[in-house]
């Protein structure tokens, strides 16, 4: 049998890769079907390129300063979704969550006259204790959470009504509050931030590709490392640029230029919890919970535990989403954190990646998915169309990403992977 | 609808105005009505202009600001959702060198140019007067009043019961009538409202004299349950806005007032001082309004809304706010002659 | 032995992403024949089950049946060419019970209605020929059976249909003694009814005493298939185990031996 | 061994049932939590005795018939709902496909004059092709149908907003689709109804259990067969009874009594859904596809014909549920459809007890839990409360409501059933 | 063998609603032996070990762990006794890696963060010693494993920890000719360490290789608890089968045979 000589000579174990096995592995796995956010950055482009076309006024500095804070409060809550969707459960709570947090802060800061940081720890400390409550009622009582955070959902809406008095709605006038949304970094500090990020990210990526390297385990080349660190400071550096050119319409005025403030929050956050997630062991945690509840009670893990602390991370999250709104709404009032906010963001993480089934997703999804829904909305409120047509566009422009979404990930299901 | 001007930071800027309507839901006439007049006003000035609705959503109403800047308006006319986002949308226009009115509803402690509106405390007062002579009509000795507030998150519904409240409130102390069942609507619900006034009912064992709802659809709402009990046309309903609805249940005898605000004036007297703006004019308006919170006096334009009854609903034709031809279909031609309406 | 084969594949290939689990598989199974299919644990037979059963989209090659080439691209039509499998992942549906389960997508029907009452009957005489015994209702959701009774119903379902081809994917794992024996027995009885029949296990008496042929996977590919006769027990562990064996006179079937062309 | 004795005597099959043994191993169940309705109802039993307490006028002939018409809409929309969360599935725009039907419903017999069976036909149609639609994008392009359907949230909510010209209200006055939520069955007619209800019921039981005990299998005993009879009886005719009271605040004046006519149109949808789920082919598949997708499709089901035939009967079933909307509220506006309708349905459907993971559920689920929400929303307009209070107490009694089942529920987890 | 059994089990009763799947079972387990657990399919072999490993609350009896009397309500708190269970549904999660789920709950941490490097090596090396070859890669989904493989990843993850009692609920199920040799010498080489394992089989020859006791459950009730030098293979079978066996001696050994008192 002339075959028996090949397999004999065949390795089991994989070679140490090269950069030319490297590209081709990564080649294979995208035919194959697993591209990790290639989908989600492939529909942003496909949107951000047709309303270009459409309104040239969508490609400006100005208009790029723009959607960042626009999509801000959707991210984060967004985020803090993306950790109650990885245990399989929902909160339809966050949206009204976020508006008791902003509540309470507006009524601190602005009737009771706290300073800003206290009422800022208070509504993130009212977010923390209202997510252990739905925490509680789920994981120990053992009612849905669809069910608890439905119950949240009308419950917080009545709570966002008291705290601001039925229907007026309350100011937030302190300066450092409002800056979060409407103030922009000096262009210095900009630059100075992105360049600490590119250092933190070359300086783990090296370390762990020595360590890695050190104990003889495969690892990417050095090559690929390289190009990836390298890939961040070309992105990283173009949005710093844009954002530090001027962009204020009428510069003889007012001057406008810098990264927004919320940016380099979101980017805090999303480091953060993306550290937590993927290098602790309560992010391991999260993630066996989510898929296999059963094998991860096996295993040991307190699941209990684990499924109030996502709550209570999701309406933390939701509270800093509130903060945020107040901040750019310099108001607080009766629907803040209502009307469509849970469902953009809940729909933000899922066209990002993050299956509802749990097991599967990633805080960056938030992120991604929020920026398409920021565009989305950002684009259209360029068309001009009336309202009902908006609604229409609206929709199909969303069926429209996530579709390029789903034709790209398909191949996925047919070779098997998931 | 909009022109291509994505000019930022020229010094000689095409004038274009910027118009943000509050939502379709909670009334038809920004969507049916204000567009439509500020529309023909615009396009009869020959100004360039952009017209959306923030769909009740105010993070989207600071984005549709945020757009139309972007687009270059160097005119801003909002209908704020509430005074919070409506305030941080005017500074921000201000600090761009965008000049601003408020149209329908006040921004207070914001710095609008100009304020357009009809007094919404006096639409309720119209509410209010207008129930107080139905009764009267009907005869009915110490009636229950039931009150069926808009949405307890619109400080417009606020203003309207102020309104109400003001002619009912000395009715109740003085014994006159008895206060029934009061309650809001979320989110001016019209399906909502059907079932809060059909339990106000079961509550009251059916002893409900007159209904004061802050509109014509959460009157049609109210009078639905009533025709199914077989009660429409014995208790009296008021409204507002007198749409097509509002204006064929009174034709039919089951609804008793509503209120017509006559959109066009107001629109027309929106868009001229824009379009003043815009050419650079100030104009006077001979009017001021005191803006509690921003302790400054706004030049004003204040319109007088109108009550409808059935003896002068030909008026709001006659106004060409609807239609003959969709008021009298079918079996209202008969009723719309009966009233006069032709 | 029929002269052609009733299944016959030529050439599989199939990749998962960047990993290739089977290489060029050509394998010919014989009506009235119980065909062993051996390997290592990730030599690649699930997967080649799986391939034939059209659950999987082969990356190449070819796919005989009776002597026509056929391209089976789901388990519909796998099963309307009369191809039955056993799977080794089972694949039963937790919330469904023991009769919905073997019933699945054959339903009886009487009329619009589903004739429950005559599915209960026919699973209650296929289970009890295999030796299950301990099974407390057929009505009991499959979710709280025991590993054993889970497979023996996943047998059962698979040997209710009027089919030409039985694979079985490890179908005496998690059985016990008995049951083994029922199974052993219910697959010589299937080839002896002109069925043909793939039995994937890694136990070599089961294998020896049951089979007419064995195929034997190493890494992907198929390096031999021979008569049971012409092998012995050893032999087959080396192939297993190392791909190759010393000593096998592979001429004795030259047809189906000697793969890679 | 002294035990060996024991264990021989012992038949492995059950022996066949006694009316005893039946009460005891019901008995069984419920201690070890597998106990179908009970929880649904027992939350529903405490919230009226609540509600019954706090407002005498709750427990009146009147407020029970409102109770049906007030709940009708949202159960209907429930039930079809239930048919994708079966599928593990959901369908955000449920509630908007309703208003997009109603309205259209409205369009054509009011401002177009044709008549009421052409329009509720076309309604439907709407339903069906809305449900075709999104079926076909999640079942055959692969997007998330929490996706498809925000998108489709979205966009019906500019449909109908143009279908009923940007925001008036489009009244509908066609005497018989006013009829369906505003008139009665005539005291008659609903004892026959009733009566031809138990009779069917008995023939079905009875037939059933002869042909099981003639092919030898084990069955319930008769008299058990008999008491379900019975008590089928007695609730269906004390409800009946109840109806046919005179209601009229004035009677004097004008008689109201009867079945309201949604009943009957509630009965039959709930017995026809529950016939297709339970004793057809159709229905087996579709539990078998949400139990477990990869099994179904193995075993033949065409999975992707299920998946999007669901989504036909959840729009088809909005869009009768719009019309029914739009019959109490005689007329359809913007907002039919809209507010907290979709949450409400979904809601209705988990807790009576449909997972939203797919795989367990059953049409009745909708119609208990609808009758939560009816009932908590009915009781709640009766007490009076101002916005802010009313939302948070809606969503305690709502949680309470879910408790009492949650916990009832609790043994089922713990001994080992799901 | 030691005097005092390490785990003692008695009169342990389980229900699952109105079916009674153990009835008054008295189990106790040496340290320094293999002790096989055999029983027909549905016995409830599996359910016993879930009832041991605190997944299961029971109904009724005692448990004793290294002459203690203590109460198991979680698999922690059978963790924390030092027990560790290969469980017959293995339970690994499916969205993992062959590490992660390996060191699923016991991380290896340095600092705060976790040590992927450390238990990427560790892994790598007990997995060489059970034979897996076919591995692509240890950062692989265990989705994409092979039964075996799986199957091999959950023994690993079992036996990577310092336990005082090892139960193996049918580890050899889906393994290959060579894995299924590791597997028992290494079970031989636990007990040989001084732990105490319980080994569940349907595999006499593998029993009987490497086991020093029998236990045998027949319909939910411990039937014979004996030595395994003092039973044939033919008496195991009729134990199994029918619950009872002539000609056997269970005074032997008294103390753990004849379980109903
Ligand atoms: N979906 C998949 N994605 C990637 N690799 C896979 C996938 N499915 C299987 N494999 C790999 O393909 C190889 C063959 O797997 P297969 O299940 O066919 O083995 P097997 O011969 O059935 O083994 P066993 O005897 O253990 O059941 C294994 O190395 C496995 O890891
Ligand atoms: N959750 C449950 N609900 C109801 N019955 C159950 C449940 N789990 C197991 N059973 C029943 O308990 C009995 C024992 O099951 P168990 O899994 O312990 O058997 P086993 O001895 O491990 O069998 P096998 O050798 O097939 O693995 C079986 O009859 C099974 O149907
Ligand atoms: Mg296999
Ligand atoms: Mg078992």
């Amino acid at each position: 049998m002339t075959t028996m000589t090949t397999v004999r000579g065949e390795p089991a174990a994989d070679p140490a890769p090269t950069v030319g096995s490297h590209v081709r592995d990564y080649l294979g796995r995208v035919r194959g079907g697993d591209i990790g956010v290639l989908p989600a950055v492939l529909g942003l482009v496909v949107l951000c390129v047709v309303f270009s076309i459409l309104r040239p006024s969508f490609l400006t500095a100005f208009n790029f300063a723009n959607l960042l804070t626009q999509g801000a409060a959707v991210t984060l809550i967004a985020m803090g979704l993306v950790f109650v969707l990885l245990l399989g459960e929902i909160d339809l709570s966050a949206g009204y969550a976020s508006g008791v947090c902003a509540a309470v802060l507006a009524n601190l800061v602005t009737l009771q006259g706290y300073p800003w940081y206290v009422a800022a720890a208070a509504a993130i400390g009212t977010g923390v204790l209202i997510g252990f409550v739905l925490g509680f009622l789920v994981a120990k009582i053992g009612i849905p959470s669809f069910v608890v955070t439905l119950a949240g959902f009308l419950a917080f809406q009545g709570v966002v009504l008291m705290l601001v008095r039925e229907g007026t709605n309350v100011s937030v006038r302190d300066t450092v509050l409002v800056a979060i949304a409407n103030r922009n970094l000096t262009p210095v500090l900009g630059w100075l931030l992105a360049a600490v990020a590119v250092a933190g990210y070359a300086a783990v990526q090296l370390l762990r590709h020595r360590n890695r390297s050190a104990r003889g385990l495969t690892t990417d080349p050095l090559a690929v490392v390289l190009a990836r660190i390298g890939m961040l400071a070309v992105i990283l550096g173009a949005a710093v640029h844009i954002l530090n050119l001027e962009r204020s319409i009428n510069p003889l005025f007012v001057s406008l230029k810098g990264v927004p403030i919320v940016v380099p929050i979101i980017a805090v956050l999303l480091i953060g919890w993306t550290f937590v997630l993927q290098r602790t062991g309560y992010g391991r945690h999260v993630y066996a919970v989510g898929g296999n509840r059963e094998a991860a009670r096996r295993a040991g893990i307190d699941v209990d535990r684990i499924r109030i602390s996502v709550f209570v991370i999701c309406s933390a999250m939701a509270a800093i989403g509130g903060i945020v709104a107040a901040s750019r709404a310099n108001s607080v009032d009766a629907k803040t954190g209502g009307s469509n906010v849970l469902l953009y963001a809940v729909g933000a993480a899922v066209i990002g990646g993050t299956s509802l089934f749990g097991g599967k997703g990633r805080v960056i999804d938030a992120v991604l998915g929020g920026a398409v829904v920021a565009v989305i909305d950002n684009g259209m409120g360029l068309m001009g169309y009336s309202a009902g047509v908006k609604y229409v566009v609206t929709g199909l422009v969303l069926l429209l990403a996530a579709g390029v979404d789903a034709l790209s990930r398909r191949r996925a299901a047919a070779t098997g992977h998931r | 609808a909009c022109g291509e001007d994505s000019g930022a930071g020229g010094s000689e800027r095409t004038p274009k105005i910027g118009v943000i309507l509050p939502d379709s839901a909670s009334s038809a006439r920004w969507e049916t009505a204000d567009r439509k007049y500020l529309e023909s006003a615009f396009i009869a000035a020959g100004v360039q202009y952009d017209i959306q609705n923030a769909q009740g959503d105010k993070a989207q109403f600071q984005t549709i600001a945020d757009q139309m800047m972007a687009n270059g308006v160097t005119i801003l006319m909002i209908v704020n959702l509430d005074s919070g986002t409506g305030k941080a949308v005017l500074d921000k226009a201000k600090s761009q060198g965008v000049a601003t009115i408020d149209y329908d509803r006040l921004t207070l402690g914001g710095s609008a140019e100009y304020y357009v509106s009809f007094d919404n405390v006096a639409v309720g007062k119209l509410q209010g007067e207008g129930l107080v002579k139905c009764l009267a009509d009907k005869g009915v000795k110490n009636p229950v009043v039931a009150e069926l507030n808009g949405s307890s998150t619109d400080n417009n519904a606020t203003l309207f019961k102020e309104g109400y409240d003001s002619i009912l409130n000395p009715k109740y102390e003085a014994k006159e009538f008895v206060k029934g069942p009061d309650q809001s609507v979320p989110e001016w619900d019209n399906t909502q409202a059907g079932t809060i006034f059909e339990q106000m009912l079961t509550q009251e064992r059916g002893k409900i004299d007159g209904v004061l709802a802050a509109n014509d659809g959460m009157g049609n709402a109210v009078i639905s349950v009533l025709k199914k009990n077989k009660l429409n046309g014995k208790v009296p309903v008021t409204g507002q806005d007198a749409d097509v609805q509002g204006l064929q249940n009174i034709l039919a005898g089951d609804q008793c007032m509503t209120v017509y605000k006559a959109i066009k004036q107001e629109a027309d007297a929106a868009a001229d001082l824009a379009v003043g703006l815009a050419k650079g004019e100030k104009r006077e308006t001979g009017q001021t309004v005191k803006d509690p919170e921003g302790h400054r006096d706004v030049p004003a334009v204040l319109l007088t809304p109108k009550a409808i009854y059935l003896e002068n609903v030909k008026d709001v034709v006659t106004d060409g706010f609807v239609t003959r031809a969709d008021l009298c279909a079918g079996e209202f031609a008969a009723l719309c002659a009966k009233a006069g309406v032709n | 032995m029929s002269a052609t084969p009733l299944l016959e594949l030529r050439g599989i290939d199939k990749r998962f992403g960047p990993v290739q689990v089977l290489r060029n598989v050509a394998l010919s199974v014989h009506p009235g024949e119980v065909t062993a299919l051996v390997g290592d644990n990730g030599a690649g037979k699930s997967t080649l089950v799986k391939c034939i059963s059209g659950i999987y989209p082969t990356d190449g090659g070819e796919f005989w049946f009776e002597g026509r080439s056929v391209s089976v691209n789901s388990p519909r039509d796998a099963s309307a060419l009369g191809i039955e499998v056993v799977y080794q992942d089972l694949a039963l549906c937790d919330n469904l019970d023991i009769v919905q389960n073997m019933f699945l997508g054959r339903e009886k029907r009487s009329g619009l209605v589903l004739d429950e009452a005559a599915m209960e009957q026919l699973a209650a005489e296929t289970l009890a020929g295999l030796s299950v015994r301990t099974v407390k209702s057929l009505r009991q959701h499959v979710s709280s059976l025991s590993g054993g009774q889970r497979q023996t119903v996943a047998i059962a379902k698979a040997v209710l249909w009027n089919s030409k081809l039985v694979i079985l994917d490890e179908p005496t794992a998690a059985l016990g003694v008995a049951q083994t024996a029922q199974v052993l027995e219910l697959v010589r009885r299937l080839a002896d009814n002109g069925l043909a029949v793939v039995l994937i296990s890694h136990n070599m008496n089961d294998v020896f005493a049951v089979s007419d042929r064995i195929a034997a996977l190493y890494l992907g590919q198929l390096v031999a298939q021979v008569k049971t006769t012409d092998i012995t027990h050893a032999q087959v562990v080396e192939l297993i185990t190392a791909g190759r064996t010393g000593g096998l006179d592979l001429a004795g079937d030259p047809e189906s031996a000697g793969v890679d062309r």
